[in-house]
């Protein structure tokens, strides 16, 4: 058998069940523990698109070193379901570990001569000491996290800790949960050597940092971003966003005396009725937002456009899933790039915030609000639903008290008292954003807003010069937001030959692919883009490599397209690393990818554009 | 069809109301529509109704989805923010702007394709969250802007100009309103301003989702001798069921009934809708005898028309999502964000 | 005064009206004049998004040359609409003609030392002739046609015809409109030196060829491919294609027995239903089809995603107008080129054509049926509002009885029979093209059609693997329609540095632009694009031209972005003319710009980048 | 909740019926819903009422939209064309499907938020068209698949399962297809397969739109006490006020009436619906009376439930459409192309 070499902090776990059955929470008791302990950790939720009784994984990834993109490799599995035995056998890395359930025994097929299989009787336990059915099952899951705690050498006191604020207005509860948690943890004591080889040992590595999902980040975003409508429609991996946000309404938008709400939470009838109520909103004067996926993009395509026409503020988040379609909706993937670029139909293009994690969801929340202000046109918040619903660790989320909304160019009632006349688009100032009015305010700030053509002044028009003026400068507008998007992050080695050009939640894996190359002693620049229009940074980055990997989640490598039709940047240049399968994406992925690539010739780059144009 | 320029709407004289307005002040840029259109005539009342009821223009606010009917708003208000929406989502777009400002005058004008086609699901949905808004639909049977195809509301047996007579049951929104629990339910005629502007008016200060279904011949598409939606054939068959006065607030009340067993009904806003001529076994308070009665006298071939329905004390969208008072977009945002300490507090909950 | 040089066959008219007055068809009467003389001529109808009262303008070009793209000049402004006087007098070329109605005197700033002002009382006549004050209205404009007559020499005999033929059931009328074409031709040779130096002389150039708007050419496509099912939602300009194809089919689709109809044509409530009801009949075994604009496509997203992913066929025409949003509905554009080739969220790409003209409304309709079914796929058929909606002259239309629909892969009950099982979605040929079965017909035919994560058997799946070989199979499919599609129209010229590029309706104007370039000692090639997917050939042209203009008409150089991101295109020899005020193309604007471009630096090309990245 | 593996639904016996088929015959796959969800129970009735039909399962096409209740159609008559479409949209997809081939039999199984959210327009246009179809909705009060929601159906009062409580009226299908004129309208519950299977039986029977309204609780999500779509609430409330039998073609009809006024309905195909235990006032051919009836009796806090208003002789699509008798898919290509001497013929037109 083989001796894996002891690894304190840097291994990975993933944990197969039953989806309904209780273990999401003590899966989730178990990624706070490891993360109570300063130690870097992620947790990745792989769960099915239905509400009970189907497979079900969390993955655990530990790593000292700050390295929490997905795990490559599993050192440790924990196999509830017998269901999927075989393919949750076959995962463990060489060396690892298989807990199970020796209440039945394990079926010979199913054992590894390089994993070591630990028993544990967990319903039998759990049978002896709880009565009631529905403890006897959920009790099964702390069970597996007491089992887990004595082999890796988590904390007793942090869990305990953990179980007591849980369960703190449930006394009783919290009595089992303490019981079955010794329960799994002094049986593996009695019957394992503990600790494992792989074990976690307190470290100091995590600062001010918060676990944290993307989606209740951005609901805090829109809280302090100071947004009062929000109307959406179901759907995952969006809904936990809205729901965060009127949790957190309840808490902190009352209004202290009459108990009344400073805000309203729209639950449409579809997602066109969605962006309706957005758009009614935000021209109204409210910051309005939506959160949606893929197919409700799709639907709101039609108001998009008109939006952008008629030059209406609103925020949209897009938590992307795997598409196309349905898809997989309960998968992560980044494959709505260009719908939301190019959302609608006609001349448009959007402004698009591309957050890599809940920090940048928070951030990102706050600063659409403004740009959609201030360009007075939809912002677009592109997440997924790695960072949308998966926990991150991430540095402290950070307020400045003096902040105060940019609400851009609205002219109030006091201005418009002063001004002669009012025209809704004409270009005032020559940086192609007009000035607007709010219904209500005053007489001389009328106008009429019209997806259909119009002039300078708001008049309707079917004149080639009247409606070009109006176009042309919405071009203007939204190519000098290029500016004022979130800039890219970018890592410029002087003598790389190589870049790495990356998006949104693939940053983690693809700066710990970065490393790996670095120790093979390859050199590379790294770039994530963080905002739409792109500046002329991007181009200059890939002129500035030989070759520029592009790593994105998605089928077409729609990220190396944009670079190539909007950036400027050079075709040639730009291999392509793709992974679309709907996981977080792993280091080890890239990796292999880039080193493929580079290992065969330049032909098998162009084999990596996804669509041959002819069939070879 | 008569191919005279149309002089823009104008009205008698230049008195002046409560808000120190003339009816001129009312009026919006000249309608484009056909000579004749229904549509127009609409307008007018508008206009009567808003100089009547002392309104600011700049306090309104005038939507509509795409058709002829979703021009109208141009033609009235000039002084008010129009919003000419996409075809069949008015309503998602109202609903937005009552609830970022609940102190707008919300009028939403709409045709019969705009609402019981494309937009059949969202006028629904307006209804069953009762949104406080007038809701004007233009119904002329057809599709005016895209050249006279049958909409939703063309009845059986109504001929189009080609002379093929339309086979689909219609989409009646007076049962529809009714079905869906809509708290103010109306049917008018484009060519009845009498009974129209008083409709209109208590519409306006109803609280709650006003709904009135006004048949609105189109001439150049729907005016033909087959159509029942032609000028002749609704004159002929408007049976006006219930007549209602509208009492502003100010005014005060003294007599009390006119007749029937309606009477007075106070509105939220002071104002009162007096029912005159009511028939005895009716009541336009009580929704199922409502429903019912209408559909006896349109299965005898009438068209009942009046102020039908009304539940003046039916929760609107705000008092269903229990927002503050005044205007969201009027809540400081010093109010609206908790700050740095609370924010830290806050994390502590992710620690 | 400057003096014109006589032009026969060569010059352009403008009739300027007001909408819902009749002019429409005294319009359409000229045109056909002309056409039945053997000369090249062409219509451009340029109508308010009105019904009645509005200013109209038509506009005709005619070219013993055979161009007859929008003219650049007009020779003859026939003013019969006083709100437009002060425009349409201005847009007379130099040493043109006015005429006008002189009932009421010409005011004196109306009047242009270098335009000839021809009065014809019209309105005075008419009321001195008719009755009826209807036809006091009407008869004006077949008063003009008559006085254009005695002007342009038009043969009397083809306007006595085509009055009888459009008149034949109506004795009355057709007397009306003789006396009032005499009105008017009496009136202008008894007042003025006629012909004019710029007038028509009957030729031989036309050939076969037919006088007919896209939409109806579309139409017969569709009946000749064998469409059953239309289901759509009327909008302009997409609703006189179904209006023309339920025409059709009341002639030539009836049972001859029982009168009943071999289609069915459904009104939607709106795009969403026509799409689904179009996916629903193609799922069924119905060729199936919409016609639709703009708005529809962004509304008909969602659907398209699932007709993509779940592999359904279905023909979707676009005939485009000005965007974005409801935008100027009877204006032209090409600017739905990016929302349709990547429509709905996810992955997704997909086939379109693009017709030039109506002849190829026709081929390319019948081919849209033939490649939807052979790819499973939804197919686009990219028409705008000036190919689909004015009269063009073009060859006949030709058909070949041996033609058999390729209904593409289906099992029918024989051969499910033989199989042992059916796995819809599997590539058996390794073509990418999987089998299907349609509902009703056998058995092992039966399988679950799904827009969410589905393997290749058509089972569920949220596996990464099980997804990526069907996502990776439908990339493979559409990859290899573009040797399927039509391919370019290609003139090269071997010595040539620079090529021309373009696409649709622009097809002429480039052509002719063409030859104005090259009586300027200015050689180019020329391919215009008729497909998507892209061959290689696309990139190759570009590759063989030191630089390649772009001509296309949008603001955002959709075409040129898709040529760099998809067919491999290289940006810097790309450069861009667009033209998007809603009118149909120019040669001198295409000319123009290129020489402008050429004139200036390389500088300027990268100006006409539609997006600056940075404010300069 | 109970966290058992459910077995794949059985039936007891192989007996065959005329198709020379077994129950087995008309499963699918194994569910994926929780167990005890109400949408199983209507999977079982589903099947039932096939197997007694003795339809051939290659004949019939099932569609859905998107939700829980739209994965139900995985779970019966695995050799049927199954088609999962988007959400809400069913009614389109499925009006196509019928456009293309009348003859097959066309099942749409839908949710509330499915139908009466999203798809609320799709649903009453198809209604509207009378689709020839039996559409079901699994009708729970929330979204189940995305988490419990309430949905548009959610009564007022109604709580979900945090003690929130549901404050907008509820969209009630039976109304709503009354009111546009539904030509088949029933309601049922998912715990009555006896009241459940005859009424699917005609629904199929029925030549147009069929419309059951099935209250089906989400065991996960809306089970629980103050919630009005729980079992308990259900089965509380329950009133079949009217019974029917399902007669199927080939039975010889020999007793007549068996009470109340209904009595026995032929159908377009042969078989019969025979009312039993009918109400002396209840009439399911008087739309009219079925709708007061039923609000009266809705608003005393009852459930009312049956086969409760049926019209076997309206127009279906394809009456009004003029299409040809066979399906169009049939239709071989060479009656459809006029040829190359029409085109040349035609052609004359454009010269
Ligand atoms: C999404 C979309 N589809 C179609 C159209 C074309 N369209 C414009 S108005 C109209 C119908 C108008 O009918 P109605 O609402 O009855 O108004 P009317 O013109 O009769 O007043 C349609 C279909 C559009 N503008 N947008
Ligand atoms: C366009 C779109 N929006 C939202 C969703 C997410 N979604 C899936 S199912 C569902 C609601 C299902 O509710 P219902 O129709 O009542 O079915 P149930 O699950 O209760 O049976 C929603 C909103 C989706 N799949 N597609
Ligand atoms: S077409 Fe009809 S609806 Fe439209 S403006 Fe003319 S009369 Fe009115
Ligand atoms: S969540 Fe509710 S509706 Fe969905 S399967 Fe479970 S019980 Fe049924
Ligand atoms: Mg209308
Ligand atoms: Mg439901």
């Amino acid at each position: 058998m083989i001796q894996p070499a002891s690894r304190t902090n840097d291994f990975a776990i993933k944990i197969a069940t039953v989806n309904g059955t209780g273990s999401a929470s003590a899966n989730s008791l178990l990624l706070q523990a490891v993360f109570r302990m300063g130690i870097p950790v992620s947790g990745k939720n792989l769960f099915p698109s239905n509400i009970q009784g189907l497979p079900t994984w969390y993955e655990i990834r530990v790593s000292g070193a700050g390295h929490t993109s997905r795990a490559d490799r599993f050192d440790v599995m924990v196999a509830m379901n017998p269901a999927t035995y075989e393919r949750d056998v076959a995962e463990v890395a060489p060396g690892g570990w298989l807990l199970y359930d020796s209440s039945w025994p394990l079926r010979a097929e199913l054992q590894r001569p390089d994993v070591t299989a630990i028993g544990i009787p967990l319903a039998r336990m759990c049978v002896e000491q709880f009565e009631a059915s529905r403890a006897r099952i959920l009790m099964k899951n702390i069970g597996y996290l007491g089992a887990l705690a004595a082999l890796l050498d988590i904390e007793v006191a942090v869990v305990e800790r953990l179980l007591e604020e849980s369960f703190a207005s449930k006394k009783k509860l919290l009595q089992s949960n303490f019981e079955a948690f010794r329960m799994g943890f002094d049986y593996v004591q009695a019957n394992v050597a503990c600790p494992l080889p792989v074990r976690l040992s307190r470290l100091d590595a995590l600062g001010d940092a918060i676990l944290i999902d993307g989606n209740t980040a951005a609901a805090l975003g829109c809280v302090y971003a100071g947004a009062t409508v929000a109307a959406w429609y179901p759907i995952t991996p969006s809904t936990s966003l809205v729901d965060a946000f009127s949790g957190l309404c309840d808490t902190y938008r009352k209004d202290p005396e009459s108990g009344a709400n400073r805000f309203c939470i729209l639950q449409a009838e579809d997602e066109l009725a969605a962006a309706g109520m957005v758009f009614g909103a935000g021209w109204t004067g409210a910051r309005a937002f939506t959160a949606t996926s893929g197919p409700g993009i799709s639907l709101m395509n039609e108001l998009i456009g008109l939006g952008y026409y008629a030059e209406i503020p609103g925020v949209f988040f897009d938590i992307q899933r795997a598409g196309p379609s349905t898809g997989m909706p309960t998968r992560t993937q980044q494959a709505d790039l260009m719908s939301i670029v190019y959302a609608s139909h006609g001349d448009t293009r959007h402004i698009a915030l591309f957050p890599a994690d809940p920090r940048e969801c928070f951030d990102f929340a706050v600063r659409a609000f403004d740009l959609a202000e201030r360009f007075q046109t939809p912002v677009f918040v592109v997440s997924d639903l790695d960072i949308g619903m998966n926990d991150w660790a991430v540095p402290a989320l950070a307020w400045d008290d003096d902040y105060r909304p940019d609400r851009g160019k609205v002219l109030d009632a006091d201005a418009l008292e002063r001004v002669a006349t009012f025209s809704r688009y004409l270009d005032v100032d020559g940086d192609g954003v007009p000035y607007r009015t709010l219904p209500g305010t005053h007489p001389k700030g009328a106008y009429f807003t019209r997806g259909s053509g119009h002039d300078e002044h708001g008049r309707y028009t079917e004149d080639a010069a009247g409606y070009t003026a109006v176009v042309d400068r919405i071009a203007r507008k939204i190519a000098a937001a290029a500016a004022h998007v979130p800039q890219p992050e970018l890592a410029r080695v002087p003598e790389a030959r190589y870049g790495l050009l990356t998006i949104g939640g693939c940053r983690g894996a693809v700066l710990e692919a970065r490393e790996r190359l670095r120790e093979r002693g390859l050199e590379t620049s790294f770039m994530r883009v963080r905002g739409f229009p792109f500046g002329d940074d991007v181009a200059a980055f890939v002129a500035e490599h030989e070759r520029t990997f592009v790593v994105e989640q998605n089928r077409d490598g729609q990220l190396r397209k944009l670079l190539i039709a909007e950036a400027g940047a050079d075709s040639a240049r730009l291999a392509s690393v793709r992974r679309y399968g709907g996981l977080p994406l792993a280091a080890g992925e890239v990796v292999e990818d880039i080193l493929r690539l580079l290992t065969t010739s330049v032909a098998a780059i162009e084999v990596s554009d996804p669509h041959p144009r002819s069939i070879r | 069809m008569s191919y005279i320029a149309k002089p823009k709407v104008r009205h008698p004289g230049l008195e002046r109301n409560a808000a120190g307005l003339t009816r001129r002040d009312y009026e919006g840029s000249m309608s484009t529509l056909c000579a004749g259109c229904g549509h127009d005539s609409i307008t007018a009342a508008l206009i009567e109704a808003f100089f009547d009821l002392d309104l600011e223009p700049h306090r309104v606010a005038k939507l509509s989805g795409i058709g002829c009917s979703g021009k109208t708003p141009a033609y009235f208000l000039s002084a008010a923010h129009g919003f000419n929406g996409v075809h069949g989502r008015m309503p998602a777009i109202a609903t937005g702007v009552a609830a970022a400002n609940r102190e707008l005058t919300l009028i939403g004008i709409s045709g019969d394709g705009d609402s019981l086609s494309i937009g059949l699901g969202q006028l629904s949905h307006a209804i069953r969250r009762n949104v406080d808004m007038l809701y004007v639909i233009e119904n002329n049977g057809v599709y005016g802007l895209t050249k006279g195809q049958f909409s939703a509301s063309a009845d059986v047996g109504s001929k189009s100009k080609k002379g093929e007579a339309n086979r689909q049951r219609p989409i009646d929104p007076v049962f529809l309103a009714l079905t869906l629990g809509a708290s103010f339910v109306a049917r008018s005629f484009s060519g009845d301003k009498r009974q129209l502007v008083p409709i209109i008016e208590a519409g306006i200060a109803h609280r709650g989702f006003a709904l009135i279904d006004i048949v609105s011949p189109c001439v150049t598409f729907n005016d033909h001798e087959a159509s029942t939606k032609s000028y002749r054939y609704t004159r002929g068959h408007n049976r006006p069921v219930i007549e209602a006065d509208f009492v502003p607030p100010a005014v005060e009340i003294t007599a009390s009934q006119a007749g029937g067993s309606a009477g007075d009904v106070r509105m939220h806003d002071g104002s009162v809708v007096r029912f005159r001529k009511v028939p005895d076994e009716y009541d336009p308070s009580d929704r199922d005898a409502v429903y019912a009665f209408l559909r006896e006298r349109q299965g005898a071939g009438e068209l009942p028309t009046g102020l039908l329905y009304l539940d003046p004390t039916a929760e609107e969208l705000h008092d269903v999502s229990g927002t503050v008072a005044g205007p969201l977009v009027d809540v400081p945002y010093e109010r609206l964000c908790p700050g740095a300490v609370v924010l830290e507090e806050i994390q502590g909950r992710f620690r």
